[in-house]
């Protein structure tokens, strides 16, 4: 094992916070940040199977412990944020769509949004402002953080469960898009999307 | 809204809600109404929807607003009070119900078909949310699934101050505080002058030796430098008027700013 | 790898405390203490020459840095600063008139000296206490170091030029140049000149 993954491994061990491989180049010195990359690469790989792993979060690294064996750690450790329905659909909106403003959010979900639910989600880190859209009224719009990835074990936002599929079957698209999209189809396609075509007739 | 009065089958009505339950439990023999549950009538709709055990691309929007409005009517059977936004959500779906039961060439614009794919539109937009909310919560969260390290060392970078200064500076500094504070001693510059005093006991002097008119210039000390001449000057010429004051001069001027003429006052009376 | 290893591994990474093989037994279900001791002791040997290690203090077990990378974890970072111009001033009035007390500071540069601006000059390494002066309320009196000097590039405090010298170099002010002028030595002078002697005679 060379010194330099010696030192990765005993960095991201004894760090507090994720840190990426530019954090960890810059805080062992002048290591290289490539090969500090390639450190965390081999690391990840060596702790594999074991009862820990180094993980990358959102570009930041960490070391957790596999998640087989949450049942026999879960015990006593269960420290999660417990998180209000509507919470839980406003931080999945925002993930999947990001960067997006409170009226979109509550366009989807038909409903107002209290402020406190996305204060909620703020205080937990895992929901930034991210500027506003250059709209009429300049709403404020909100993104995810890196902490977000992090505490949801994602890699990166293309983790996101399911967003691939979201994306193709254009759920992530906004309902008016959708909508054209559907019209511009032939007839016989909308017929067959068309779910009310037997009630129409009725 | 209360939630004493119901009807229908329980939605998750937890705050706690984690999402790992996802699939709202369908129990048609328990059915009842709990409108605290449900995020709005968009949430209720979903949840109708649901029931109809289709993939939401192929739901009956016509059975969908049946169930809603049937729903909305045995509430208000119940006396229910409801909210405002189900209220309209109802007017709005028996809207277009109806419209959608019109045949097609009297129906408006935007047709009743429009409407509702894009409720259905909606509905699967919002559906497709709650299920990724859900599996996003069923993902290894710290915390719950997976766990950092209980007591990391952490990585310090004592930031240690290294102080900087130079002999000049040092220098500069101590020839700032001694001429900031050397002690302020104001002095008046020494300047040659003739009191009033020495001009009077000149000028009555020198008024004792004659009785001529004298100019007042002829008073003044002859080779005294200027600027004891102008204090000279004027001494004397306070001194010229005291002692007409006083009766023991005269004085005599012809025009203005002219010579002034004094001599020693006659004893008249 | 075996699963009792993995969980070992696992439950100490994540705990906030060493624990002995009993606790980590009886955290992990019905693990035979001797099994997990067995275990231990492979992870131990396993981790053996890497960045982090597995070591037993006193019967508890627990996870930790190697220490040859201590210096790496716990770095110094020094940052050079340039001295303010108030502790300067402080520190030249030692240099020239030490020992000398806070009062006298005070009284010389005319403003009160903070607290902070002597700890800088003892932080520095280039005053130190120097006793207290045997007067009522014995206050603190304070001189430079060797450390002053060699910073300064000072061979002794003689090296220091007199107020004289100063002068002739236009460091002191033109308003006390002119008082100079017009009345010659005064109080003032003969008192820097005591000065200057004092600092020759030391």
């Amino acid at each position: 094992m060379d010194e330099l993954a010696r030192a990765v491994e005993a960095a991201l061990f004894a760090t507090e916070e994720p840190m990426t491989a530019e954090a960890l180049a810059s805080f062992l010195g002048d290591a290289a940040p490539g090969d500090v990359r390639e450190a965390l690469k081999e690391l990840s790989e060596f702790y594999g199977e074991r009862g820990v792993r180094v993980v990358e979060r959102g570009k930041r690294w960490h070391f957790e412990t596999a998640p087989d064996l949450a049942h026999l750690l879960r015990r006593e450790k269960e420290q999660v944020r417990r998180l209000s329905r509507a919470a839980t659909e406003v931080l999945a909106i925002i993930a999947y769509l990001e960067p997006v403003s409170r009226a979109e959010i509550e366009a989807i979900r038909g409903v107002q949004t209290s402020g406190g639910t996305l204060d909620v989600l703020m205080e937990a880190g895992w929901v930034k402002i991210a500027g506003r859209r250059e709209v009429p009224g300049r709403p404020t719009i909100y993104a995810t953080t890196a902490e977000f990835l992090d505490h949801f074990g994602l890699t990166s936002r293309k983790d996101l469960p399911g967003i691939a599929e979201l994306r193709a079957t254009g759920l992530l698209d906004p309902v008016e898009d959708a909508y054209e999209d559907l019209v511009g189809e032939t007839e016989a396609e909308r017929a067959a999307v068309d779910s009310d075509e037997a009630v129409e007739e009725s | 809204m209360t939630s004493d009065g119901l009807l229908f089958s329980e939605p998750a009505a937890e705050d706690d809600w984690d999402g790992i339950a996802a699939e709202t439990r369908v129990d048609e023999n328990a059915l009842y109404l709990e409108l605290d549950g449900w995020e709005g009538p968009l949430d209720l709709l979903l949840d109708l929807a649901r029931r109809q055990k289709v993939d939401l691309r192929s739901i009956s929007i016509l059975a969908l607003v049946d169930q809603y409005l049937g729903y909305i009517e045995r509430a208000e059977a119940l006396k229910l009070e409801l909210a405002a936004d189900y209220l309209v959500m109802a007017a709005w779906l028996a809207y277009l119900k109806s419209a959608m039961l019109l045949p097609k060439e009297e129906q408006e614009d935007p047709s009743p078909e429009e409407l509702a794919l894009k409720l259905q539109l909606r509905l699967q937009r919002l559906g497709a949310m709650r299920d990724a909310a859900a599996r996003l919560m069923g993902g290894n969260r710290i915390g719950r699934d997976v766990f950092l390290r209980g007591a990391p060392e952490g990585l310090e970078i004592a930031r240690k101050t290294l102080w900087h200064s130079d002999q000049f500076a040092l220098i500069e500094a101590y020839g700032r505080v001694k001429a900031r504070t050397a002690p302020a001693i104001h002095m008046v510059r020494e300047r040659p002058v003739m009191t009033l005093e020495s001009a009077l006991d000149r000028v009555s002097h020198m008024l004792g030796v004659t009785l001529d008119w004298m100019e007042l210039r002829s008073f003044l000390p002859p080779h005294a430098e200027p600027r004891l001449r102008k204090s000279a000057l004027a001494s004397s010429f306070v001194a010229a008027l005291e002692l007409a004051r006083l009766g023991k001069a005269e004085l005599q001027q012809e025009e203005t700013f002219g010579p002034l003429h004094l001599r020693r006052a006659t004893a008249h009376g």
